[in-house]
């Protein structure tokens, strides 16, 4: 029997190759993607349990006076993240198989192939070496799959890049210091001599962790590496922006959990309140991620960007959660890793799916969506009543779990930031939902057709998860807790129906929640249904204090409000945006490197230079012989 | 069925309280401008006259949105406990409270962008940014309640606060009374925070293109809304009640020290209102908070 | 083993022949040259290694003598691939003048590898400056003629201070044998030592593409046509390696520490091996003319592999060695492909190549295998050169681990102008350029094999370690492995 | 002063004087001429460095030549002046050789014409 472990990274990198040679054919290539996809999702429903599957290979390499071997196997923790980001990649793929048609197509699946055997490989992962070749494999793949081939789309994947090039140097210097210390690349014995070095050197284990964190913090854009999904997002092939803001954004999360947490759960760590210093400042670093990623959201004009930022903000949630290092506290980032997959696969595919049709990215260039694809639309509605935390759909409980989380540590501000953030989702969200969806049809829009049926079918099943989730958080929850269990953590079994928090009498039944929503829906349909039926007008029937647009020297097109839509509070902000503005702070030392670069490159064009450097290079020789 | 014949029960108790409250509300204004002013049913008069009369309607979002407001603000009065009676088995935790109360808010926003009237975009989107103004401050009150009574359940908020009148929360934590009182004020769209309604500048913003059942859908949303934010209020710092009859009485209270702030205003501009917000009932607030941390 | 002269005497005769041979010279250029391969990869496995040839009789350290180690020998069979490899990638020459210099610099490149005696280093190291000069300035433009005549200037100068070094040392030591004077090293007084090597390294720095002496490089691969690129990097560039571990690592070190018996000289060895990484990398970063930014790698390269070496204990120096494979392997895909880029788009501008991946998907790919192997990302072949030397200067000293975080640092600056240049080449055409040309299949072909070979190298580095790891031992254990080589009887 | 000093210092002047030729000359020409200056003093250090006051001739004639061993020039650095010798002639002729290129194709001997062109393109 051929190993599991092995064919699962195997084969997605086979057809990887099989597609590079048939890319032409954009149906096959894609509806293969989705056959790979397909397979792993359902090798790793197969593979639960199965804790003790492994594959390593020797490599001939020797370190640490003993060979290496790079090796692979199934815990509880990957296979959580692996198994649902696998799901969400075959969604995703179900609709890219329609997305990608002949004026669409990004021709980008071999890339996107690698980037799947990266994940299977980051989240599998036994030994640090592993984990860095396949992180670096992910960060090289990502970078072409975001530039597709695009010369815009380049220009911010070398943003991407040089942020992604900067994780992996810390990562790999993380590595090689922290087996330095335990003489070997495996992850668990790692921790160990981590949590060991906390007791004799404290600033040197900090350094250590910090190293590691730099690379997760960029990975999953945490402040302050805030700025890259923006660009990034904005500019990859709509299809594969679920991808990037799902699956991809919980690269750092996954680090975090795996390494950073029990190291500061169990190492020997001055308290600070009721957590430890380097969690709280993990806890701040979540609390202004979040907050800087709603207030650019609001910000913003584009939809892919704006969701961008909303990805951010999102990862700042997961981040505090992580940080109150307690169960509850946990339980609830993993959950809202999983629901933020569910949730902004559906939006950005709703996205992706109007973009399809009008290839506009822009939101004020866009409007009343909704009545011409409504199924779309309703994507969308559900993706941001759950995005926004609204019972009785999933964004809620996980949310409701963090907050808990942070109330029950004491850590009173974050959860202020907490709040800001969550509440400014409203604004960003509905910001997105009135510009694009509702509002004036443009004429231009008048004979849009609603997304066709294989992108229908995702959007709907997406759609249905998110109320399932929404009524029974027990579908995640009870792989949450098997996965802390499987860590070692005290947890029990969860319920289908309720979670439960620090606090007393706060355990939540998220069912009833759906229950009382309906039963207030009944109400509300009963004066809705018995009150005096409406008619139904243009949608230029609009009240304007008896005056036409054209009285303002308007066009009834653009007797509209949503160009600008929170301008006040951009009006606001915008002066410390601008100060704190680490894109510009980039772009500044990137111009001064190109400078530099472009003088060096003068020097070595002057060939008057060259005798006199080398003797300058002799005397470099003698002072150094002499002093140093 | 008792629950299901509890929750009629309340939300119609719930309906009735809130129309009568905007009523009293529109009777007190009256008096405060010299007017003799309408009756106090006139509110549930005009629900009844806006339904039975025929509407315009855009699209079917607006409808979806209209009942959606409704719907979401039912769901949160019946979460919310009633002179320690609720209606039914739950724990009464405020953040559900505070997140099944936006969908309200959601829903109405919905309906009336589809509408496709610019003022009621512009009325939404001030409203939106109101509401980033006023539910810190508010959650950060909350959060000093959560904090000194370990527990984010109302009920045992509520409950902490039984006795004599001096275990009122408004005795254990004024400042923080002051700020929600703040907040308060902004929640419920009262002056000087009403930027988003404005009638004299934007066409009463969001209501601009309701007519009909839509806006009867809304006045009831905006009943239900009073009673709700008039109840947390009152479950929070009067200590609740012991009957219905002094629940209510007391929300009244609360309600009318908001109408009459209202009537006594000028109306801040939207930024103005923010800053304001954030600057003095969010400074009480985590005045409170330190306080209470300490 | 006398045999072993072949490796010099065929060529030197080939290159006279060629000066008759009409139209037949590439074709004698090539089966010298792959008869030399082939010649040298039967030495190599023959297991008669390692062996001191003496020459003409004569013992050292009075006689001239080659030294055959598995190290020398490797690097023959590197040197001479990437002449066949240049060779196959000629485009259009057909003079005698140019195979003709070609196999004097063949003969000389693999000379500088096999010589024991430090005097005919001199000689050869300055035969294939001539040779390389001769082969720059052959397209007989202006850029190459400028170029030709300031790197000939250059390396005299050197070659100046090389010669005086070996004047000094023959008059303190009294001798020219590299083994002697390995043995002998640490009797002189220090000062006279320094001087040496003060002396010597400059002489050897300028062809090793070290900042500052390396302001003929960018010149030189503008200037040359790709296969003399090729020539320029594999031959010359593997010889130089060499030269490091021969001159620096044998010669000038306190036998089994890899260390230099001069510290204060060690460190400003680095101090430049870094300079040179941090120099060039940044040079290239903003740099349009592709060949140029491939010459500046080569020296970001070169300086991280000296780099490595210096640091002196034996993961540092397993991971220099799978540097110098990777870097080989990797820089010889980029030359080669890119000469093939500039004909097909008739521009060295890397921002005219647009859509050449799109239409030779093969070539694309195998760019990007080399540039991934240049930046060291892990499964290609660079990483293992990387991550050994990472591994061994962290064990280092504080000095080292400063070294270590400005080669990560270039890491990142060298990471995204070769993936920028990458993806250019997968980007739409412009729809107003016309190809000139199309890329020729096999210098594809050869391209592909290579990157084949990096990953295979890269997947399972176990391909090479033996060879790597008795390299190590070699230079790390010289006494034994080198001077006993050469004088057995002592 | 022996005569050994007067050949060191006369060849170490020698080779100071050509490597400020070679860094200040423009003309390539004159550099040339600087580097052949090096040279001279490269090979006059190189003999001096085999010389002996009052030297021999190092030819072993008879067995009784043996006897002045001691007092024998060493013969190596001359072997290796005569090979450097040539190695310069080669030098020259071909750097000579390219500079009738150069000027052929730069219409100037001046060392720094070529780079025009080239820090133009680069902007």
């Amino acid at each position: 029997m051929v190993d599991k472990m092995l064919m699962m990274i195997l084969i997605p990198l086979i057809t990887a190759f099989l597609t590079t040679i048939i890319l032409k054919q954009h149906k096959v290539v894609w509806t293969l993607f989705l056959a790979v996809s397909g397979y792993l999702s359902y090798t790793l429903f197969t593979m639960y349990g199965a804790w003790d599957l492994t594959w390593s290979i020797e490599l001939g390499y020797k370190i640490f006076d003993s060979n290496l071997v790079l090796s692979l196997a199934n815990n509880p923790l990957g296979w959580f993240f692996a198994f649902f980001a696998s799901v969400t990649t075959m969604l995703i793929a179900m609709f890219s198989i329609a997305f990608n048609d002949d004026k669409h197509d990004s021709k980008t699946a071999p890339i996107w192939l690698i980037l799947i055997f990266a994940n299977i490989g980051i989240f599998f992962a036994q030994d640090w070496l592993m984990f860095f070749g396949m992180w670096e494999m992910m960060s090289m793949s990502s970078y072409f799959m975001i530039a597709h081939g695009k010369e815009i789309p380049a220009k911010a994947a070398k943003f991407y890049l040089s942020l992604s090039l900067v994780g992996t140097s810390t990562l790999l210097l993380g590595i090689i210091s922290v087996a330095r210390l335990s003489q070997t690349f495996d992850i668990n014995a790692s921790i160990d001599s981590l949590i060991n070095l906390f007791a004799t050197d404290y600033n040197k284990a900090i350094l250590y962790i910090g190293l590691f964190a730099v690379t997760f913090f960029i990975k999953s854009a945490v402040f302050p590496f805030y700025m890259w999904p923006s660009k990034a997002y904005a500019e990859s092939p709509d299809d594969f922006t679920p991808f990037l803001s799902t699956v991809m954004s919980k690269y750092g999360i996954y680090g975090i959990v795996l390494f950073i947490l029990p190291i500061l759960q169990n190492a020997d760590i001055p308290a600070l309140g009721q957590i430890n210093e380097p969690a709280y400042i993990l806890a701040v670093l979540g609390a202004i991620t979040s907050v800087l990623g709603t207030i650019l959201a609001i910000f913003e004009t584009d939809m892919k960007k704006l969701f961008a930022y909303s990805s951010v903000a999102n990862i700042g949630y997961i981040v505090m959660g992580l940080s109150t290092l307690s169960i509850i506290g946990i339980q609830g980032a993993l959950f809202h890793s999983i629901n933020h997959m569910v949730i902004k696969s559906a939006i950005f595919l709703s996205l992706a799916a109007v973009i399809y049709r009008t290839g506009e990215r822009e939101m004020h260039k866009l409007g009343g969506l909704a009545y011409r694809m409504p199924l779309t639309f309703m994507v969308y509605l559900l993706g941001i009543i759950s995005a926004a935390g609204i019972p009785p759909l999933n964004g809620f409980a996980s949310k409701w779990l963090i907050i808990q989380a942070l109330m029950s540590q004491n850590m009173l501000f974050v959860v202020i930031a907490m709040i800001f953030a969550s509440t400014g989702a409203f604004m960003y969200l509905f910001r997105v939902l009135a510009s694009v969806f509702l509002g004036q049809l443009p004429d231009k829009y008048k004979h849009i057709k609603e997304a066709p049926l294989l992108m229908a079918i995702p959007m709907t099943i997406i759609m249905l998860l998110m109320l399932a989730i929404g009524v029974l958080p027990g579908i995640i929850m009870k792989p949450v807790n098997a996965v802390l269990i499987g860590m070692g953590y005290d947890v029990q079994e969860a319920s289908w129906t309720t979670v439960h928090s620090a606090f007393s009498n706060s355990d939540l039944n998220v069912t009833n929640i759906f229950y009382i929503f309906m039963a207030g829906a009944a109400i509300a349909l009963v004066f809705y249904l018995f009150s005096a039926k409406s008619v139904k007008v243009t949608q230029d029937d609009n009240y304007t204090a008896g005056e036409l647009p054209s009285d303002w020297g308007t066009t009834p097109e653009r007797f509209n409000f949503s160009y600008g839509f929170y301008q006040p509070f951009k009006e606001m902000f915008n002066p410390m945006m601008d100060l704190i503005s680490f894109d510009r702070w980039m772009a500044a030392f990137g111009k001064i490197v190109e400078r530099i670069s472009n003088g060096l490159s003068v020097l070595y064009t002057k060939s008057e230079g060259a005798i006199l450097m080398l003797y300058i290079g002799v005397a470099i020789l003698i002072i150094g012989g002499w002093i140093i | 069925m008792m629950t299901v014949f509890n929750i009629i029960l309340y939300s119609l108790f719930a309906i009735l309280v809130g129309l009568i409250f905007l009523g009293i509300g529109r009777k007190v204004a009256a008096r405060v401008h010299l007017r003799y002013g309408p009756p106090f049913y006139q509110s549930i008069i005009d629900v009844i006259k806006l339904m039975s009369r025929e509407s315009i309607t855009h699209n079917f979002v607006m409808d979806l949105g209209m009942v959606m407001a409704l719907t979401g603000l039912i769901g949160t009065m019946l979460y919310i406990p009633i002179a320690g009676h609720i209606a039914f088995e739950s724990n009464t935790n405020i953040i559900v409270i505070m997140y099944l109360m936006a969908i309200g808010h959601l829903g109405m926003a919905m309906a009336v962008s589809a509408s496709g009237n610019p003022y009621a975009n512009i009325g939404v989107s001030r409203a939106l940014t109101m509401m980033l103004g006023y539910e810190v401050p508010f959650f950060t009150v909350m959060l000093g309640l959560i904090i000194y009574n370990q527990s984010s359940s109302v009920m045992v908020i509520n409950l902490a606060q039984a006795g004599s009148i001096w275990n009122w929360n408004i005795w254990q934590m004024p400042i923080g009374f002051i700020a929600a009182e703040m907040a308060l004020q902004a929640m419920m769209g009262e002056k000087p925070f009403d930027a988003m309604i404005a009638p004299a500048e934007i066409a009463s913003g969001p209501m601009v293109e309701l007519s009909g059942r839509y806006l009867g859908l809304g006045f009831l949303t905006k009943a239900v809304g009073v009673f709700v934010e008039t109840a947390l209020i009152v479950n929070f710092f009067f200590g609740g009640g012991t009957s219905v009859i002094t629940f209510v009485i007391k929300q009244l209270e609360v309600f009318l020290i908001a109408v009459i702030f209202d009537n006594i205003f000028p109306r801040y501009k939207i930024e103005q209102a923010v800053k304001f917000l954030w600057i003095f009932p969010m400074g009480l607030a985590v005045i409170q908070l330190i306080l209470l941390a300490i | 083993m006398n045999s072993s002269l072949f490796l010099i005497i065929i060529p030197l005769m080939g290159a006279f022949i060629a000066l008759f041979a009409k139209k037949a010279n590439r074709l004698m250029a090539i089966v010298i040259t792959l008869f030399m391969e082939i010649f040298s990869i039967i030495i190599y496995l023959s297991g008669k290694l390692p062996v001191s040839v003496e020459i003409g009789g004569w013992q050292p350290p009075y006689g001239i003598n080659f030294v055959l180690t598995p190290l020398s020998v490797g690097f023959i069979i590197l040197i001479n691939l990437a002449a066949i490899i240049s060779l196959f990638i000629i485009r259009g020459e057909k003079s005698y003048q140019f195979y003709s210099t070609y196999l004097v610099l063949l003969a000389a490149s693999n000379g500088i590898v096999l010589t024991g005696d430090i005097f005919n280093f001199y000689i050869f190291s300055e035969l294939t400056a001539f040779g390389i000069t001769a082969l720059i300035a052959y397209p007989k433009d202006r850029k190459s003629t400028g170029a030709a005549i300031k790197y000939l200037i250059l390396a005299s100068t050197a070659a100046a201070f090389l010669l005086i070094g070996i004047g000094i040392v023959y008059k303190t030591l009294g001798t020219l044998n590299i083994a002697d004077i390995a043995s002998k090293i640490s009797l002189l007084d220090p000062l006279t030592l320094e001087l040496i090597i003060i002396l010597m390294l400059t002489g050897i720095f300028v062809e090793l593409e070290l900042f500052p002496f390396n302001m003929w490089v960018p010149k030189a691969y503008l200037g040359g046509t790709a296969s003399v690129n090729v020539m320029l990097h594999g031959m010359l560039g593997t010889a130089g390696a060499y030269t490091i571990t021969r001159i620096l690592l044998t010669m000038f070190t306190v036998d089994g520490s890899g260390l230099l018996v001069n510290v204060n000289i060690a460190n400003s060895v680095i101090v430049i091996a870094l300079l040179t990484i941090l120099v060039s990398e940044i040079a290239a970063f903003n740099e349009k003319k592709i060949k140029k930014v491939l010459a500046f790698s080569s020296m970001g390269q070169m300086g991280l592999i000296i780099f490595g070496f210096m640091i002196g204990n034996e993961q540092a120096i397993v991971g220099a060695f799978y540097l110098v494979v990777a870097n080989f392997v990797a820089k010889t895909i980029l030359f080669v492909l890119t000469g093939e880029f500039i004909a097909m788009s008739g521009s060295g501008n890397w921002e005219d190549m647009k859509g050449i991946g799109r239409k030779h998907p093969v070539a694309g790919l195998a760019f990007v295998i080399g540039s991934l192997s240049l930046m060291g990302v892990p499964f290609f072949a660079g990483f293992w050169g990387k991550l050994g030397l990472i591994q061994g200067a962290i064990n280092g000293s504080a000095f080292m681990v400063v070294g270590i975080v400005i080669v990560l640092i270039t890491a990142i600056i060298e990471g995204i102008y070769f993936l920028k240049i990458a993806h250019t080449l997968f980007l739409e055409k412009d729809s107003d350029r016309e190809y000139l040309s199309k890329a020729r299949v096999h210098s594809i072909v050869i391209a592909a094999i290579l990157a084949l070979a990096i990953i295979a190298i890269g997947v399972k580095p176990g391909l090479i370690e033996s060879n790597i790891n008795s390299a190590t031992d070699e230079i790390l254990n010289s006494t034994s492995n080198y001077i006993d080589i050469v004088f057995p009887r002592r | 002063m022996t005569m050994l000093n007067i050949f060191l210092l006369s060849s170490t002047s020698l080779i100071f004087i050509g490597l400020y030729g070679v860094l200040t000359r423009k003309n390539i020409v004159k550099i040339l001429l600087s580097l052949n200056i090096i040279e001279t003093g490269i090979n006059l250090l190189l003999v001096a460095f085999g010389y002996v006051e009052n030297g021999e001739v190092p030819i072993l004639t008879s067995s009784e030549s043996l006897k002045n061993i001691v007092n024998m020039v060493d013969p190596v650095p001359q072997a290796l002046v005569l090979t450097s010798i040539v190695i310069g002639l080669g030098t020259t002729a071909f750097a000579l050789g390219l500079t009738i290129r150069y000027y052929k194709t730069h219409g100037t001997l001046s060392i720094d014409a070529s780079d025009e062109e080239e820090v133009m393109l680069n902007e």
